[in-house]
C-alpha cells in the first residue's frame, strides 16, 4: 500500500516536474525543474531498494550535472525568458503522444516473465551497495574502466572546448596570422615568468 | 553473507583487452608528453598515434592468430568477446585510422592539430570503438559508443570555425537522442529476458518462442532507431550532411568508414539472430530501411553543389546499400559487408583525401563553398595526377569494375541474389546506376569543363605533403588493384565470420 | 607468346598508354601510330595462329582471380570474338592515323590505347566478370572522349551515353550473379566460366528472366529500340574518332554478347522471346531508318543508320540457325568496316567546314570527286549492294531468318528499301546538285592522310563483300558450335524445333519446310 | 493494489515521451540538453525497476552506467555550448542553420 | 571455251576499271576508246562462244570460286553459258559495243566523259554476270550490279535536280522489287537447298504448287521492278534524265529486259504453275497497252521512247507467260536492236537540237539529217512490226502465240496495241523529220552527227532489219533448253487473215499518224484545244495520275510520317521518356532535399519520426502476433 501511495505520488511529481521542464520559458524554472525531476527519481530507486543507484543520482546529477548547467546558465545570461519561435506544436505533442501511447500499449500489457533467470541474483541478505560492488569489479569491470576512459574523455573535450586557445581560429588564420600569434603567446610567456 | 570472489587469472584472457588497451595507452602517453613538453610539433604526435596503431594492428594479428586455432574467445567475466567479427572490424578501424592519421601533416596550418589532446582524444576514440565491437554485452557496447562519440564530437569541434561547432552541436545533440533510444531498446530488452548480453538475449527470446513478440519489436524498434543514427539510415541520417561538410575532409572521410563498421558489427550481432529466428517486421523494416536509405541518399547526393556534401550523400547510400547485408543475413552477405568495407575505405578515405589536399582556408569569389563543383573545373589540364585519381576514386565509389569498390559491390549483390533477395538485389544494381550520374558530374568538371578562373593546379594540391601524397597513392593503388590481393582477402574474412557464427 | 597473345593484345596497348603520358606531345600521334601498328600486327599474327578448322575456343589462358568464388581470368578466342578483335585493333589503328588536328592530343591518344584495351578484352573475355570488368571500363574513355573533345551537348551526351548503359549493364551483372549462382546450385561451385555456364540446364522460366536480365544490359549496348536514344546523341556529339570507334566496335559489343551469352545460354529463351525480339528488331530497322531519313545532321543520318543496321544484325542473330548467325557475326565485322568508313568521312567534311548540315552542301561531287566516290562507295555498302561486305552479312541474316518466320523477313528486309531512302536522299543532298554556298567551291578533296585510313577500309569493303570465305569459314565452324549447343541443351520441342541441329540436316530441310507453313 | 513492474515500465515510458516532446520542440540548445537528461533519466527508473523485479542486479549496473554516460555529455556538451556562445552570442537553434540541403 | 567466257566477262570490268583511273582527270579520249575496245573483245568473245552453242557444243559451265559457304549454304561464283545466256550475250554486247562507240562521239563535249565509260563499262559487266551466272545469288549480285549503275548513269549529270532525283527513284523503286526477289531467293533455298540453277530446277519438281507459286510471285516481284512493270514502272520514264546512249544500252535493250530474262530463265519453275504465268501474261498485257497509250500524247521525244519499251515489255512478258518462253526471248533480242537504234537515233536529233526533247519543237529535220532519219525510221518499222523487219517476226510470233493458247482478251489487247505502237512511232518519226521546220524559231542550227557515229549504229540497224530471218536458227538453239512450242496457228485462212489484217491495221495507223502530224499548220498542242481538256488526254498526259498519286500519297506522307517519328515520337516519346525518368528522380531530389534544412530541430523530429513509424508497424505487428489465435 504503501508502495502504492509512493509510487503515485512521484510518479505524479517526476511527470509535472519533467513537463515543467520541457515547457517552461524561464530557464531557472526548467533547471529547477529538472533537478527537483532526478531528486524524485532517486526516490523511485530507493523505493526499488537501489539505494546505491539513488544515491548517486543524488549526487551525480542533482550535485554535478546540475551545478554544471547552473554555471553554464550564468554563463548564457539566461534569466531572461527564452524566446522559442516554435514550429506545429500539434505535431510535436502528437507525435509524443503517438509515441508515448504505442509504446504503452504494448508496455501496459503484463510481460511474461516467469522463467526469467537472474543472472546476477541481488541476494536478500547483502546490502545494496555490497552487492553492486561485488557485480561492477567482477562482471562489469571493463564498463567501469571504460567509462573511466570515456570521463577522461569528456574531461579533456570540456577542457579543449571552453578552453581559452580555442578563441582563435587557426583554422582560418593564413600563415603570417599564426606567426604572429605565436610571438604573442611566447611575449605572454615570458611575461608571466618574468611578473 | 556475500563470499568471496576466486578469480584465476587465466580464466580471465585478459590478453583479450590488449587490442583495446595499446590505444588508450598511447593517448596517455600523447598527454604525459604533452604535460612535460608543450608546443611539440604534429609530426611527433602523428608518428607516435601511428605507432601506437601499428603495435594495435600487431596485437590483432595476434588476436586472429588465436581466433584461428582456439576460435571465439571470452573474456574479463565474459564481456569481452573476441570473435571473427569483432577482429575483422578491428582491423579495419585500425587500419582506417593508421591512414587517416597521416593526413594530420597537412601543409596549412588547422587548429586541431596544434593540440596533443587532439591525438589522445583520436587514440581514446579508436579504443572506444574497439570495445564497441569486441563485446556483446549491450552496457559495453553502450560504454565505448559514448567514448567513441563524445570523442568524435570534440574532434569534429576542433577544426574550430563555426560550421564545424555547428556540426559538433548537431551530431552531439542527435546523438544524446540516440543514446537515449538506444538506452530505452536496451530497457526492453532486459525487462523481457533479465539480460543485457546479446547472447543471452538471443538464447531466452528462443527459449520462449518469441512470446512477447510485440515487446521485442519495440525493443528492436528502439535500438534500431539508434542505429539508424550512428549508420546515418535515413531518415536518421540528416546530420551526415551537415556534419560532413562541417568538419575537416579528412575527419569526414573517416566518419564515413570507422564509426559505421563498429556500429554495423553491433547491428550484425544484434539483429542477426532476430532475422534467423524469422522476425518477419524486422526483415520488412530492415528492407525498407536499405531500399529506401540506398534511393533517397541517391537522389539527395544528385542535387547536391558541393563535393563533399555529395560525398556525405553518396556515404549514406553506401551504408544502405551495406545495411542489405544484415537484412539478408547469410555467412556471404556478412562476409561481404566486411569486404565491401574494406574496399570502400580504401576508397572513400582516397576521396575524401583528395579533398582534403585541395583544402583552402580563404574561400575564393567565385566559390560557394569549400569544394564547390566549380573549384574542380578543368583539373585535368592543371594538375592531371591529381584529376585521374580523384576520377579513379569516384569510378570506383560508382562500383566501376575493376576497382576496388565494384567487386564489393557485387559480391553484396551476389549474396543478395544467393539468399533470393531478386528485387533487393535489381534495386541495388539500379541505385548504382543512378549514383553514376553524381560522381560523373564531379569527372565531368573535372575533364570536361574549362576551369571558372586561372590556376596553375596548386590549388588542388595546396594542402599536399608527401604524406598526404603517400596516403592517397596508397589508397589509388589499393583501389586499382585491389583484384590482386581479393581473393584471399576474401577467404580470410569468409573464414572469420563463418567461424564467429554468422 | 602464342600461349599469352590475348593477355598481350590486350595489355600491350594499356601499358603503352601509360608510356604514352611521358611521351613528347610532337611526338606522341607517331607512337600512337606505332603502337596501334604493333597491336594490328599482333591481331593479324592472332589470325594467322588461329586454326580455322577448329570450331570451339583457341589461345585458352586461365588465372585465377577470385577461384572460391569462381572468377576467373579466362580468355579464348573463337571464330566469332576473332575478327571483331582483328577488327578492333585495326580500327584503332586507322583511327589514331586519321587523327586530325586536336587539343590534347596526348589524353587523346592515351585514352584510344585504354579504350582499345577494353575492347578486346571485350571480345576475348571467357569469365563472366572479366567480361563484364572490360564492358564497364570500355564505357569510361569514352565517355572522356566524348565529353572532351565532343560538340556543344557533348556533357549531356557523354553522361547520358554512360549512365544509360552503366544502367543497363548493372543488370545484366545481376543476371550473372544469379548465372553462378545457379551453377553452384546444380554442382556446388561457383564458376561465372561462361563455358561452363554453357553447359547449365536451366528450366524455362528461369531461362526467361535471365534472358531478360542479360537482355537489358546487351539491348542498351546495341542498342535496341527503345532504348536507342543515347546513341544519337553521342554520334552527334562525338568527334570523328569517338564516333568511329563507337559505330564499328562498341555497338557490336551488345550484339555479340547476344551470340556469346544469350543464345548458347538460354536457347529456350531465346525460341520464347525470338518474335518479340525480331519485332523490336524490325521496329529499329523501319523506325530508325525512317528517323534517319527525317535528319538535318548528316552525321545523325549514319548514327540512325548504325541502329537501323543493328537491327539486321538482330534478326540474324535470333534466326538460331548457322546462316543466320554467321551473317550476323559476318555484319557485325561488316558494319564495323562501313560505319566507321562513314563516320570518317563525316568527319573529312566537318573539319573542312565545321558543320554537319546537310543543308549547307550540295555539289560536293564537283569539288571532291574522290571523296564522293569513297563516300558512294560506302553508302552503297551501307546500303548492302552485293559484292560489298554488308550484303554478304545482310543476306545471310535475312536468309537464315527466313527460317524462322516468313512475314518477319519480308518486313525486316525492307531494310533494304528504307535504307536505300534514307542514304541515297543524303548523298543527294551532300554531294547532287549545283555547288550552291560559296564556302563550298574551294574545299580541298581527300588528303594523303585521310586516304591513308579510307583507302585499306574501301579496299576490305570490296574484297570481303567478293571474297568473304577467310572470315566467313572460322565464323561458320563456331556458328555451328553454338547451334548444336544450343540444340542440344535446348528442352522445350519448340525449341528443338525451331533450332535446327547443324549435324542433322535431313531433318532440317523437312522440319524447316513444314515450319515454314 | 499491487504496484508491479508494469506500473514503472508505463511511468518510463510517459517520461521518455515527455523527454521526446522536449527535445522536439526545444529551441534553445541548453534546454534542449535537459531533455535529453530527461529520456536517460525516464530509463533509468524501468531499468531499476525491472532489476528490482527480477532480483538481478544487471539493470542497476545499466543504469548507473547510464549515469555516468549522462553527465560525461553534459561535460562535452556545455563544453560545445559554450564555444557556440562564444561565436554566436546566444545559443538558439534556429540561428544554427548555415549548412543545409 | 572458258577463256572465252571469262574474256567476255571480264573484259569490260577491266574498261570501267581502266576509264574509272581518270575519273578525277579532264576528257581522256583514251578512256573511250579503251572501253570501247575491251567490249569489243567482249563481244568476240561471245560470238565465238555463240558459234560453240550454235553448233551443238555443250554450254560452257565454270565456276571461278566460292562465294560465300555457311551452314548448308554454299554459292559460288560461277557462270553458265548456254544457250539462252549466250543470246543474251550477244545482245549484251553488241548493243553495248554500239553504244560504247556511239558515246564516243555523243559524249565528246561533256567534261566527265571518262567517269561515263567507267559506269558504262561497269554496266555492261554487271550485266554480263547477271546473265551469265548460274545461280539465283549469282543473278542477284548482276542484278543490284545493274541497278547501281543505273543509278550512276540516270544521275550522270547530277547538278541537275531532276537527274538525281529520277536516279534515285530507280534505285529504290528497283530496291522494293529487290526485296520481292530476295524473299524468292530465300524461298528457293530453304526448299530446295540451294541456289544453283540445275539444282534448284530438278528440286522443283518434288515441292508442291503452293510453294512454287509463292516462289514464282516473289520471283516474279523482282522482275516487275527491273522491267518497270505496273506500278513499278514510273522510274523508267522518269530515267530518261540519263544520257541518251545510257537509255538506249540499259533502259531499252538490256537491263530492262533483266525480267523477262529471269522468267525465261525461270522456265522450268513457271512451267509448273501456268497460273502465275497467266498472271504474268496478263500483266504483261495491261502494261503494252497502259505504256502505249501514254506515249500516245506525250510531248517528250525520250519518254515516248521509253513508253514504247515498257510497252514492248509488256509483249514479252505477255509471251513469256504463256509459256512461249523463246518468244519472248526472240523479242527481247530483236527489240534491243531497234530499241537502241531508235535511242542512238534520238540521240542525234537531241544533238541537233541542243538537247530540246520536244518532238513540236522540232520538224522536217530530215534535210539536215538524212541518216538518222533513215535509221529512225526503220527503227519505227521495225518497232510498229512491219514486214520484214524484227518486229514483225518476234511480235507476230507473240500475237500468235496468244491466239493459240485461246488467250483471245490477251490477244486482242495486244492486236490493238499494235496499232497504237504503230501511231505513237510514226507521229515521233512525222514530228521530229517532217512537215514544218519549227525549230527555226527557236534559232537552231541542226547537224547530222559525227559520221563514226553514224556508223556505229548501222550494226543495229543491220540487226533490226534481218534480225527476224534468223528465227529458225535462233529457235533451234535455244530450244535446246527451252520448251520448243511453236505456235502455228492450224488454220492458214485464218492465219493469213490475222497476219494481213494486223499489217494493214499497222499501216493505216502509221498513215495516220503521219498524216495527222505532218499536215502544215497543225495545232501544236497549247492546252486550249478541245481534245486536250477532255478526260482522256489529260489522264494520258498526266500518266493516269500514278506519278502524282505515288508523290501525294507514298513519298510525302513517308517524309511526313519520318518527320513525325523523328520529333514527335523518338525526341517527344521515347528520348523524353528516358530523360523524364531521369528527370524525375533529379527532381525528387531537388523537391525533396529541403527535408535537409539545417535545423537542428527538424533533423531531431525526423529522428522522432522515423522510429513512430517503425513504432506503428511494431505494434501492427505486435498486436497481430498476438492475437493472432482471436482473429484466425
Amino acid at each position: 500500500m504503501f508502495e502504492a501511495v509512493a509510487f503515485y505520488l512521484f510518479a505524479f511529481l517526476t511527470i509535472a516536474m519533467f513537463y515543467i521542464v520541457v515547457t517552461t520559458k524561464q530557464a531557472l524554472y526548467a533547471l529547477t525543474a529538472l533537478a527537483a525531476g532526478m531528486i524524485f527519481i532517486s526516490a523511485f530507486f530507493f523505493i526499488l531498494g537501489a539505494e546505491f543507484l539513488g544515491a548517486i543520482q543524488i549526487i551525480v546529477y542533482t550535485g554535478a550535472v546540475m551545478a554544471l548547467y547552473a554555471f553554464g546558465m550564468m554563463f548564457f545570461d539566461t534569466t531572461r525568458d527564452v524566446k522559442e519561435a516554435q514550429g506545429n506544436k500539434f505535431i510535436i505533442t502528437g507525435l509524443a503522444t503517438l509515441a508515448a501511447v504505442l509504446v504503452v500499449l504494448i508496455v501496459s500489457a503484463p510481460i511474461i516473465s516467469e522463467n526469467i533467470t537472474a543472472y546476477y541474483p541481488a541476494l536478500p541478505e547483502v546490502g545494496n551497495t555490497q552487492e553492486v560492488g561485488m557485480v561492477l569489479f567482477t562482471k562489469y569491470l571493463v564498463p567501469f574502466e571504460v567509462a573511466a576512459v570515456m570521463l577522461l574523455v569528456a574531461m579533456i573535450a570540456g577542457i579543449v572546448l571552453a578552453g581559452k586557445k580555442m578563441d582563435l581560429s587557426i583554422t582560418l588564420m593564413n600563415d603570417a596570422e599564426i606567426h604572429d600569434m605565436k610571438i604573442d603567446q611566447k611575449l605572454d610567456q615570458h611575461k608571466k615568468v618574468l611578473s | 553473507m556475500l563470499e568471496p570472489i576466486n578469480v584465476s587469472m587465466e580464466s580471465l584472457n585478459v590478453m583479450t583487452l590488449a587490442p583495446m588497451l595499446i590505444p588508450v595507452i598511447g593517448a596517455l602517453f600523447i598527454l604525459v608528453v604533452d604535460l612535460f613538453k608543450s608546443n611539440l610539433d604534429k609530426t611527433l604526435y602523428v608518428v607516435l598515434s601511428l605507432l601506437f596503431l601499428l603495435i594495435d594492428f600487431g596485437a590483432l594479428v595476434d588476436s586472429s592468430g588465436l581466433f584461428m586455432q582456439n576460435g571465439t574467445l571470452m573474456g574479463m567475466f565474459d564481456v569481452m568477446l573476441i570473435d571473427g567479427l569483432a577482429i575483422l572490424s578491428q582491423f579495419i578501424i585500425v587500419g582506417a585510422s593508421m591512414l587517416f592519421i597521416p593526413l594530420a601533416l597537412t601543409n596549412k596550418r588547422f587548429h586541431e592539430f596544434s593540440y596533443p589532446e587532439f591525438f589522445a582524444l583520436f587514440l581514446f576514440m579508436i579504443s572506444g570503438f574497439q570495445f564497441m565491437v569486441a563485446t556483446d554485452n549491450l552496457i559495453l557496447i553502450f560504454v565505448g559508443l559514448e567514448t567513441a562519440s563524445l570523442a568524435l564530437y570534440t574532434l569534429i569541434a576542433m577544426h574550430n570555425r563555426v560550421k564545424s561547432f555547428e556540426a559538433a552541436v548537431k551530431y552531439f545533440t542527435m546523438g544524446a537522442l540516440a543514446a537515449g533510444f538506444y538506452s530505452f531498446g536496451a530497457m526492453i530488452f532486459y525487462a523481457l529476458t533479465g539480460s543485457v548480453e546479446i547472447g543471452q538475449i538471443a538464447t531466452t527470446l528462443a527459449g520462449n518462442g518469441y512470446a512477447d513478440l510485440g515487446f521485442v519489436l519495440v525493443a528492436v524498434t528502439f535500438l534500431l532507431a539508434s542505429f539508424s543514427f550512428k549508420l546515418s539510415l535515413v531518415p536518421f541520417h540528416t546530420w551526415a550532411p551537415d556534419v560532413y561538410e562541417g568538419s575537416s575532409a579528412a575527419m569526414a572521410g573517416y566518419m564515413s568508414i570507422v564509426p559505421k563498421i563498429a556500429a554495423f558489427v553491433v547491428a550484425m550481432r544484434l539483429f542477426e539472430f532476430l532475422i534467423h529466428s524469422g522476425v518477419v517486421w524486422l526483415e520488412v523494416v530492415l528492407y525498407i530501411l536499405v531500399v529506401v536509405t540506398m534511393t533517397a541518399a541517391n537522389i539527395w547526393a544528385l542535387v547536391q553543389t558541393d563535393v563533399k556534401r555529395m560525398l556525405a550523400y553518396s556515404s549514406v547510400s553506401h551504408a544502405g546499400f551495406v545495411m542489405a547485408a544484415i537484412l539478408i543475413g547469410s555467412t556471404q552477405a556478412n562476409s561481404a559487408l566486411f569486404l565491401y568495407w574494406v574496399l570502400f575505405s580504401f576508397t572513400n578515405l582516397g576521396s575524401f583525401s583528395m579533398l582534403w589536399i585541395s583544402r583552402q582556408k580563404k574561400l575564393p569569389d567565385h566559390q560557394s563553398s569549400d569544394h564547390s563543383y566549380d573549384k574542380f573545373a578543368g583539373m585535368i589540364h592543371t594538375a592531371p595526377i591529381a584529376a585521374t585519381s580523384m576520377a579513379l576514386f569516384m569510378l570506383s565509389l560508382a562500383g566501376l569494375p575493376p576497382f576496388a569498390l565494384f567487386w564489393g559491390k557485387m559480391y553484396m549483390i551476389s549474396s543478395a541474389v544467393t539468399s533470393g533477395y531478386t528485387v533487393l538485389a535489381l534495386i541495388m544494381a539500379l541505385n548504382s546506376a543512378i549514383a553514376g550520374y553524381y560522381y560523373l558530374k564531379l569527372i565531368v568538371y573535372m575533364f570536361m569543363k574549362e576551369p571558372v578562373v586561372d590556376n596553375d593546379g596548386t590549388v588542388y594540391a595546396s594542402n599536399a605533403t608527401l604524406a598526404l601524397r603517400f596516403i592517397i597513392g596508397f589508397a589509388a593503388i589499393a583501389t586499382i588493384f585491389a583484384f590482386a590481393v581479393l581473393n584471399p582477402t576474401l577467404e580470410f574474412i569468409t573464414s572469420f565470420v563463418y567461424n564467429s557464427g554468422y | 607468346m602464342v600461349d599469352h597473345i590475348l593477355s598481350i593484345l590486350i595489355f600491350f596497348p594499356a601499358l603503352a598508354g601509360m608510356f604514352g603520358f611521358m611521351i613528347n606531345k610532337d611526338s606522341i600521334r607517331a607512337y600512337g601510330v606505332a603502337v596501334g601498328v604493333i597491336e594490328f600486327a599482333l591481331s593479324l599474327l592472332l589470325w594467322f595462329w588461329f586454326d580455322g578448322g577448329v570450331a570451339g575456343m583457341q589461345f585458352m589462358e586461365q588465372i585465377p582471380l577470385l577461384p572460391s568464388f569462381g572468377i576467373n581470368y579466362i580468355l579464348g578466342v573463337d571464330g566469332i570474338s576473332l575478327f571483331i578483335i582483328v577488327l578492333s585493333a585495326f580500327i584503332t589503328m586507322i583511327g589514331i592515323a586519321s587523327l586530325t588536328e586536336t587539343p590534347n592530343v596526348k589524353n587523346m591518344i592515351v585514352t584510344l590505347l585504354f579504350l582499345q584495351m577494353t575492347m578486346v578484352g571485350v571480345f576475348s573475355a571467357l569469365d563472366g566478370i572479366v567480361f563484364y570488368v572490360f564492358w564497364e571500363l570500355s564505357l569510361v574513355p569514352m565517355l572522356y572522349i566524348i565529353g572532351a573533345w565532343g560538340g556543344p551537348l557533348r556533357i549531356y551526351a557523354s553522361i547520358k551515353f554512360f549512365l544509360y548503359t552503366f544502367a543497363g549493364s548493372l543488370v545484366m551483372l545481376v543476371g550473372m550473379l544469379f548465372m553462378a549462382y545457379f551453377y553452384y546450385q546444380a554442382t556446388g561451385e561457383w564458376s561465372f566460366a561462361i563455358l561452363d555456364w554453357y553447359r547449365l540446364i536451366l528450366p524455362e522460366n528461369l531461362q526467361l528472366w535471365l534472358f531478360l536480365a542479360f537482355f537489358l544490359g546487351f539491348a542498351i549496348k546495341v542498342p535496341m529500340f527503345p532504348f536507342h536514344t543515347w546513341l544519337p546523341y553521342a554520334h552527334g556529339q562525338a568527334p570523328t574518332i569517338g564516333s568511329v570507334i563507337l559505330a564499328a566496335i562498341l555497338l557490336k559489343m551488345g550484339t555479340y554478347a547476344f551470340i556469346r551469352f544469350s543464345l548458347p545460354m538460354f536457347p529456350d529463351a531465346s525460341v520464347a522471346l525470338m518474335t518479340p525480339i525480331a519485332i523490336i528488331a524490325i521496329i529499329m530497322i523501319i523506325y530508325t531508318a525512317m528517323v534517319a531519313f527525317a535528319q538535318k545532321d548528316v552525321k545523325q543520318v549514319v548514327a540512325y543508320s548504325s541502329i537501323s543496321h543493328m537491327g539486321v544484325i538482330i534478326i540474324g542473330t535470333f534466326a538460331l540457325n548457322v546462316e543466320g548467325i554467321s551473317g550476323s557475326v559476318f555484319l557485325m565485322i561488316a558494319h564495323g568496316v562501313v560505319s566507321g568508313a562513314l563516320f570518317l568521312l563525316v568527319g573529312v567534311i566537318y573539319d573542312r567546314r565545321h558543320t554537319k548540315l546537310m543543308s549547307e552542301f550540295g555539289g560536293l561531287a564537283h569539288v571532291m570527286p574522290r571523296y564522293a566516290t569513297i563516300f558512294g562507295l560506302m553508302l552503297m555498302a551501307s546500303v548492302g549492294l552485293p559484292l560489298t561486305i554488308n550484303f554478304v552479312g545482310e543476306f545471310l541474316s535475312l536468309l537464315g531468318f527466313y527460317q524462322q518466320s516468313h512475314i518477319l523477313t519480308l518486313l525486316a528486309g525492307t531494310a533494304i528499301i528504307v535504307g536505300a531512302i534514307y542514304m541515297l536522299a543524303a548523298y543527294k543532298k551532300m554531294f547532287f546538285g549545283d555547288v550552291t554556298k560559296e564556302e563550298n567551291k574551294n574545299l580541298p578533296d581527300v588528303n594523303k592522310r585521310e586516304l591513308l585510313a579510307l583507302i585499306p577500309l574501301s579496299i576490305i569493303t570490296i574484297w570481303l563483300g567478293i571474297y568473304p570465305k577467310p572470315v566467313l569459314e572460322p565464323i561458320n565452324k563456331s556458328a555451328e558450335a553454338i547451334v548444336q549447343l544450343m540444340h542440344d541443351k535446348s528442352i522445350t520441342d519448340e525449341a528443338k524445333m525451331r533450332i535446327p541441329s547443324p549435324l542433322n540436316k535431313a531433318q532440317t530441310s523437312q522440319t524447316s519446310s513444314e515450319g515454314a507453313h | 493494489m499491487e504496484i508491479g513492474l508494469n506500473h514503472y515500465l508505463v511511468l518510463s515510458t510517459i517520461l521518455f515521451a515527455i523527454g521526446l516532446v522536449g527535445v522536439m520542440r526545444r529551441k534553445n540548445l541548453l534546454l534542449l540538453f535537459f531533455a535529453t537528461e530527461i529520456l536517460l533519466n525516464s530509463v533509468n527508473i524501468a531499468f531499476a525497476a525491472i532489476s528490482h523485479y527480477y532480483g538481478d542486479l544487471t539493470g542497476q549496473m545499466f543504469a548507473f552506467f547510464v549515469i555516468a554516460i549522462a553527465a560525461s555529455e553534459v561535460a562535452v556538451g556545455l563544453g560545445l555550448l559554450i564555444v557556440w556562445y562564444k561565436r554566436h552570442g546566444n545559443i538558439d537553434l534556429d540561428t544554427m542553420s548555415t549548412m543545409r540541403g | 571455251m572458258e577463256i572465252y567466257l571469262y574474256l567476255a566477262l571480264f573484259s569490260p570490268l577491266v574498261g570501267s576499271l581502266f576509264a574509272a583511273l581518270f575519273t578525277t582527270k579532264s576528257k581522256t579520249l583514251v578512256a573511250g576508246v579503251v572501253p570501247s575496245l575491251l567490249l569489243f573483245t567482249s563481244f568476240v568473245s561471245s560470238s565465238i562462244l555463240l558459234v560453240h552453242i550454235l553448233n551443238g557444243g555443250a554450254p560452257v559451265h565454270v565456276e571461278m570460286m566460292t562465294w560465300m559457304a555457311t551452314g548448308d549454304l554454299y554459292i559460288p561464283f560461277g557462270f553458265v553459258v548456254d544457250q539462252v545466256s549466250v543470246t543474251m550475250m550477244m545482245v549484251v554486247t553488241i548493243v553495248s559495243t554500239v553504244v560504247h562507240v556511239y558515246s564516243i562521239g555523243y559524249m565528246d563535249h561533256d567534261k566527265s566523259f571518262n567517269r561515263f565509260f567507267a559506269w558504262l563499262s561497269a554496266f555492261v559487266f554487271s550485266m554480263l554476270i547477271l546473265v551469265m551466272s548460274d545461280n539465283y545469288a549469282g543473278l542477284f549480285i548482276g542484278w543490284e550490279g545493274v541497278g547501281l549503275c543505273s543509278w550512276g548513269l540516270i544521275g550522270f549529270w547530277f547538278h541537275k535536280e531532276s537527274a538525281s532525283w529520277a536516279a534515285n527513284e530507280a534505285f529504290i523503286m528497283n530496291r522494293i522489287a529487290d526485296l520481292g526477289m530476295l524473299i524468292g531467293i530465300f524461298l528457293v533455298y530453304w526448299n530446295t537447298g540451294s541456289l544453283q540453277y540445275d539444282h534448284v530446277f530438278e528440286a522443283f519438281k518434288g515441292l508442291d504448287v503452293d510453294t512454287l507459286a509463292l516462289i514464282g510471285i516473289f520471283l516474279f516481284i523482282g522482275a516487275m521492278g527491273k522491267s518497270a512493270q505496273f506500278p513499278l514502272h514510273t522510274w523508267l520514264a522518269d530515267a530518261m534524265e540519263g544520257p541518251t546512249p545510257v537509255s538506249a544500252l540499259i533502259h531499252a535493250a538490256t537491263m530492262v529486259t533483266a525480267g523477262v530474262y529471269l522468267v525465261v530463265r525461270s522456265n522450268e519453275l513457271y512451267s509448273l504453275i501456268p497460273e502465275i504465268g497467266l498472271f504474268i501474261a496478263s500483266l504483261g498485257a495491261f502494261v503494252a497497252i497502259f505504256a502505249a497509250s501514254m506515249a500516245l500524247v506525250n510531248r517528250d521525244m525520250k519518254r515516248i521512247i521509253a513508253y514504247s519499251t515498257l510497252s514492248q515489255l509488256g509483249y514479252m512478258f505477255a509471251a513469256a507467260g504463256l509459256g512461249a518462253y523463246w518468244v519472248a526471248l526472240f523479242h527481247l533480242m530483236a527489240h534491243a536492236f531497234f530499241k537502241a537504234l531508235l535511242f542512238l537515233g534520238a540521240g542525234n536529233v537531241m544533238h541537233a537540237m541542243h538537247d530540246e526533247l520536244d518532238p513540236f519543237k522540232m520538224g522536217g529535220l530530215g534535210k539536215t539529217m538524212k541518216a538518222t532519219m533513215v535509221m529512225m525510221t526503220l527503227a519505227s518499222v521495225a518497232l510498229a512490226g512491219l514486214f520484214p523487219l524484227a518486229g514483225f517476226f518476234s511480235k507476230d510470233a507473240i500475237l500468235e502465240a496468244a491466239f493459240v493458247e485461246h488467250h483471245y482478251v490477251i490477244y486482242s489487247v495486244l492486236l490493238f496495241t499494235a496499232g497504237l505502237t504503230a501511231f505513237y512511232s510514226f507521229r515521233l518519226v512525222a514530228l521530229i523529220f517532217h512537215g514544218e521546220e519549227r525549230y527555226t524559231l527557236f534559232g537552231i542550227h541542226p547537224h547530222e552527227a559525227y559520221k563514226f557515229m553514224l556508223v556505229a549504229m548501222s550494226p543495229l540497224l543491220l540487226l533490226a532489219i534481218i534480225a527476224g530471218s534468223l528465227k529458225m536458227t535462233y529457235f533451234e538453239m535455244v530450244t535446246a533448253i527451252l520448251p520448243d512450242i511453236e505456235y502455228h496457228i492450224h488454220s492458214h485462212v485464218t492465219f493469213w487473215i490475222m497476219t494481213i489484217g494486223t499489217q494493214l491495221f499497222v499501216v493505216i495507223a502509221i498513215l495516220y499518224a503521219y498524216k495527222k502530224y505532218t499536215t502544215i499548220g497543225m495545232n501544236v498542242p497549247d492546252g486550249t484545244s478541245e481534245t486536250e481538256n477532255t478526260f482522256m488526254y489529260k489522264l494520258l498526259k498526266n500518266q493516269y495520275y500514278i506519278p502524282y498519286a505515288y508523290d501525294e500519297y507514298i513519298v510525302k506522307p513517308y517524309t511526313k510520317l519520318s518527320a513525325l517519328f523523328w520529333t514527335e515520337i523518338d525526341q517527344k516519346v521515347v528520348d523524353a521518356t528516358v530523360d523524364g525518368i531521369a528527370g524525375v528522380i533529379y527532381d525528387s531530389g531537388e523537391q525533396t532535399r529541403d527535408m535537409q534544412d539545417g535545423n537542428l530541430s527538424t533533423m531531431l523530429r525526423w529522428m522522432v519520426i522515423g522510429t513512430i513509424a517503425l513504432l506503428i508497424l511494431a505494434v501492427m505487428f505486435g498486436l497481430t502476433a498476438r492475437y493472432a489465435h482471436v482473429l484466425g
